[in-house]
């Protein structure tokens, strides 16, 4: 069922058990995200030590595609540095905006691979986008204080 | 009085073809644009194919039919509508014709009767979509008046009780809608009508949710400007209309100008042609027009009242059958009074756009979201919601498969 | 680099018609309106029998193939421009988009790089139609700005010499069109698009007269807008594209308000999109969208330089057949030289009314009056003209019957 | 021929030798009336003595039936009272709408029957109005003095 390549048991059980959810204070840098479209929200906070991702927290209302995404970009990011957080997001990224023609990669995207399926989806590409384009934000924020 | 469903959808192309994987197509999206049937289609590519010219322009067979076709089309429009020829102005949709009339309004100078400034107010409702709202923000940011508004109720209605405090003497437009596009609430509109003209301001009537779907007549409801999408009336896309009243289309200024709207042009200042070629700048959307005119004949043929008692009852039951589902929340009248048929609602915490994917599988086309009404959701603490709405082609073979589809999406997501 | 004019009829299902009581159909009058083939037809028809639904909002399979189409369409568009998508905003004809551009400057407010003042001027020409000349007036009389303009020579071209008084470092914007739609001129736009970058203004560039008829190139020209028709263009009616740079859409306010165009919204006020969504307030015009998408296809399969090259010849032999009736004058280049397919004229005293009339009794559609360019008629002392304009649908036959039929004229109205 | 069922023999007649041509002065009323779908103009004299329209005369451009129009309307209502022209005008405003379904009343409209032709050719129907129109906006503005 076509269904079931959108809605993979990973991103149900990102949804149904969130990670990272709880905005945690001491953050570097806070942002506030909508998808006009469906009104969907997150804030975002982003939390920076010694050059590395401390930490990601956030909070919001919207699908199981966006609740799950930015609940595995939390998993994914923490931990890393900029450069390599930028090397993730970009993969995802063009994942999405592949219409179904790739798998990802998956030594890049680990279990964000899972997203693929939503590719196909055109009405969906912005929900699983949107934690990951606050996460773009909050990232030039935090990097241009830090200058 | 009454109609077969099923001839009536054998009349529209688009149900002779499939959905997900062979899935029969349940339309349940009319509230943002029905489908079309093969009359109106027709009746745009006859227009291309046999007599498309420039209307009003040239001195040739062609330019003569087109002009026919074109003004024809107007002619229905008005009869439907129980107005008069001059008063229909072809627009390209309901959002257009809300913006010409504010837009123009702002065009007014000192003395003329629609020009507004600091001490004047402009009132809507906290259920208006935002084309009948974001318009009034803008002419009162414009002009310094002051924007209010009517309360939406518990009960999903307007609450009137303070009338004479929103609509008071310095109120000069009331801009409202005739039936929300997210609840379903048709407004009363003797009260609020009679307390604007007694104030002196001009009533605008947002009709996109009413005109489809009833007999509505404007000379009988006494409002003053009324504004109504093609493509949600079986109507082509590209067309909408605004028709107002010729005494004050007389003196509203011109909005969009340019070519066939005017009197006379020199390089500094230019005079304008009467209503309704004053508001219709440019070659027109004709075949569009024409399509509409088609529309409407169709729709006249099957007879409003026909289909209003259609939709009433196919929404008596799809209340009935909805409200069994537990946890599911309607958001707009539980009751089947003064409502059409658009039906919001919530399912336990699913959200509604993965409520919308899920019926999307079963072949069933709804909308999710705030649906253009985003103050509306705020009032009602509800982000998004998914909505089903109804129109001539539906039945009740479609509200069973959205009941079935619902409690599949329940039991997808973990909630039965 | 050629093509068939007799294949091309063909595809335009008009042909088949014939004109009072069975003549053949010469149509010479798509400087106001082209006719359109086969695949702009059926590309309409399909959308609205297969994939009709609302863009942008519905979550079902629908919506997602009518989302697909129509934005298929502004890649189409944007392509055919040399521009990039999201700089491409669907309109409902060009009237629209001159109208977008100028109420939208009108909506800058102070800081906004558009924001005008009565220290600043905009420039027209004296050739301009009035959609490119009357909305520029009414911004001018809103904002107190300047209105100047470039003259119009003997040789039908405009008069440059004084460019630097025209263009001064207080001019905001300069509106010109690309094609003269009475004249036929070819203006030479490099000279003023240097200076109006020089000194930091915008250029609007009316290009319905040149789009459907030659290549262009919106990057190479280095213009800042660019408006067209697609119903010039064989494409349907109600629907006009407006092209502008995209650090420029940034900046500019939007125009019309209402759904699909905002970021979020209040009771009180709203943020906005970005463009081309911004710009786009309502369900669009999609099956006209994509209509104007076969349609570009249709004349990029042919050609548009194989185009320009057929209507250049066929307007070389046009002007040596015309040129050659005693008691025709020209209104416009004489000569060959960047000059389009639109060639005006007066044929003795006979009103031009009359020889519209007496040509179609012989089956050929010309225009005749003063093409909404009623200033320029002034200048040129000439109260009306008829004209005759060329397509890709036009050969040497119709251009033959044509001198046939004006000799006509002149016996009937005792002028030879 | 369909044409000739336009251009009558009596209006290529007028036209080519137009009657009351060129503007008498000591007039009651003066218009100019305009058509803005083809530029063409008129201005219009009227002079009224005891009652009767002692004399119109007019000029402007205009094509054959515009001008042919408004010099048979000259014949005609030249020596009438207001409410007789009215009689005639009325005739002649409705044979303008009748689409070609009447031949107009010769009693009336005397040579104006000729334009009963001109009602088939709806783009040209404003054309033989001009000058009636002026007259229409003459009569209303010399009785409204006389009053
Ligand atoms: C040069 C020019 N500009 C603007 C327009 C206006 O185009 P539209 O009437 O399609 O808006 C036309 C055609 O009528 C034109 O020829
Ligand atoms: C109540 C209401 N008003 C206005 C509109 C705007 O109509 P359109 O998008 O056709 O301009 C709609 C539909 O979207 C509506 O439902």
């Amino acid at each position: 069922m076509e269904l079931d390549s959108l809605y993979q048991e990973v991103i149900l059980d990102h949804y149904k058990h969130p990670q990272h959810k709880g905005l945690r204070s001491g953050y570097s840098a806070q942002v506030h995200h909508v998808n006009p479209s469906c009104g969907d929200e997150i804030t975002l906070n982003l939390t920076v030590s010694d050059g590395f991702i401390s930490s990601i927290s956030w909070d919001g209302q919207g699908c199981s595609i966006s609740q799950a995404s930015v609940s595995i970009l939390g998993d994914l990011l923490t931990g890393k540095t900029f450069s390599q957080a930028e090397v993730v997001v970009n993969s995802f990224s063009e994942l999405m905006a592949s219409k179904g023609t790739t798998s990802g990669d998956p030594e890049i995207l680990e279990d964000a691979v899972a997203f693929a399926g939503v590719s196909k989806f055109p009405g969906r590409v912005k929900c699983a986008l949107l934690g990951w384009m606050a996460f773009k934000d909050a990232a030039i924020q935090s990097q241009g204080e830090s200058k | 009085m009454s109609f077969s469903v099923a001839d009536v959808r054998k009349d529209f192309p688009i149900f002779e073809r499939t959905i997900r994987d062979g899935k029969r197509l349940v339309y349940l999206d009319s509230g943002a644009t029905s489908q079309k049937p093969w009359v109106v289609i027709n009746a745009e590519s006859a227009f291309y194919s046999k007599h498309n010219a420039a209307v009003h322009r040239g001195a040739h067979q062609l330019a003569e039919e087109a002009t026919d076709a074109y003004e024809g089309a107007r002619a229905i429009v008005a009869e439907f509508l129980g107005a008069k020829d001059n008063e229909i102005i072809f627009t390209k949709n309901a959002t257009e014709s809300l913006n010409l009339v504010a837009y123009a309004m702002g065009n007014a100078e000192a003395g003329n009767r629609f020009a507004l400034s600091a001490s004047d107010s402009i009132v809507v409702t906290e259920m208006e979509h935002h084309a009948n709202l974001i318009p009034w923000q803008q002419l009162a940011k414009r002009t310094g008046a002051q924007l209010k508004w009517f309360k939406v109720n518990e009960d999903s209605r307007l609450d009137l009780s303070n009338i004479e405090q929103v609509i008071t003497a310095n109120t000069k437009i009331v801009a409202i809608t005739h039936q929300s596009n997210v609840l379903g609430t048709i407004i009363p509109l003797e009260a609020i009508i009679k307390r604007a003209h007694d104030v002196g301001a001009v009533v605008v009537l947002d009709a996109c949710q009413s005109v489809p779907h009833m007999s509505v007549n404007v000379t009988e409801l006494d409002v003053d400007f009324l504004a109504f999408s093609g493509h949600k009336a079986v109507g082509p896309t590209g067309v909408g209309v605004l028709w107002g009243k010729s005494e004050l289309l007389r003196e509203l200024p011109p909005f969009l100008t340019g070519g066939s709207m005017v009197r006379a042009v020199t390089m500094e200042s230019a005079t304008w042609a009467d209503a309704p070629q004053k508001f219709e700048a440019g070659v027109p959307n004709m075949a569009q027009a024409v399509g509409l005119g088609a529309a409407l004949k169709y729709l006249s043929n099957i007879g409003m009242d026909a289909i209003a008692q259609h939709e009433r009852s196919l929404t008596g039951y799809a209340l009935e059958k909805l409200l069994k589902i537990p946890g599911l929340r309607l958001v707009g009248p539980q009751d089947n009074v003064a409502r059409g048929a658009a039906l919001s609602f919530t399912i336990n915490d699913i959200h509604p756009h993965d409520v919308g994917q899920y019926v999307d599988s079963q072949g069933i086309a709804v909308r999710t979201g705030h649906h253009c009404a985003w103050p509306l959701a705020k009032v009602m603490n509800i982000p998004a919601t998914t909505r089903a709405s109804f129109y001539l082609y539906n039945d009740e073979h479609d509200v069973d498969a959205l009941v079935e589809a619902l409690l599949g999406a329940q039991k997808y997501f973990g909630k039965s």
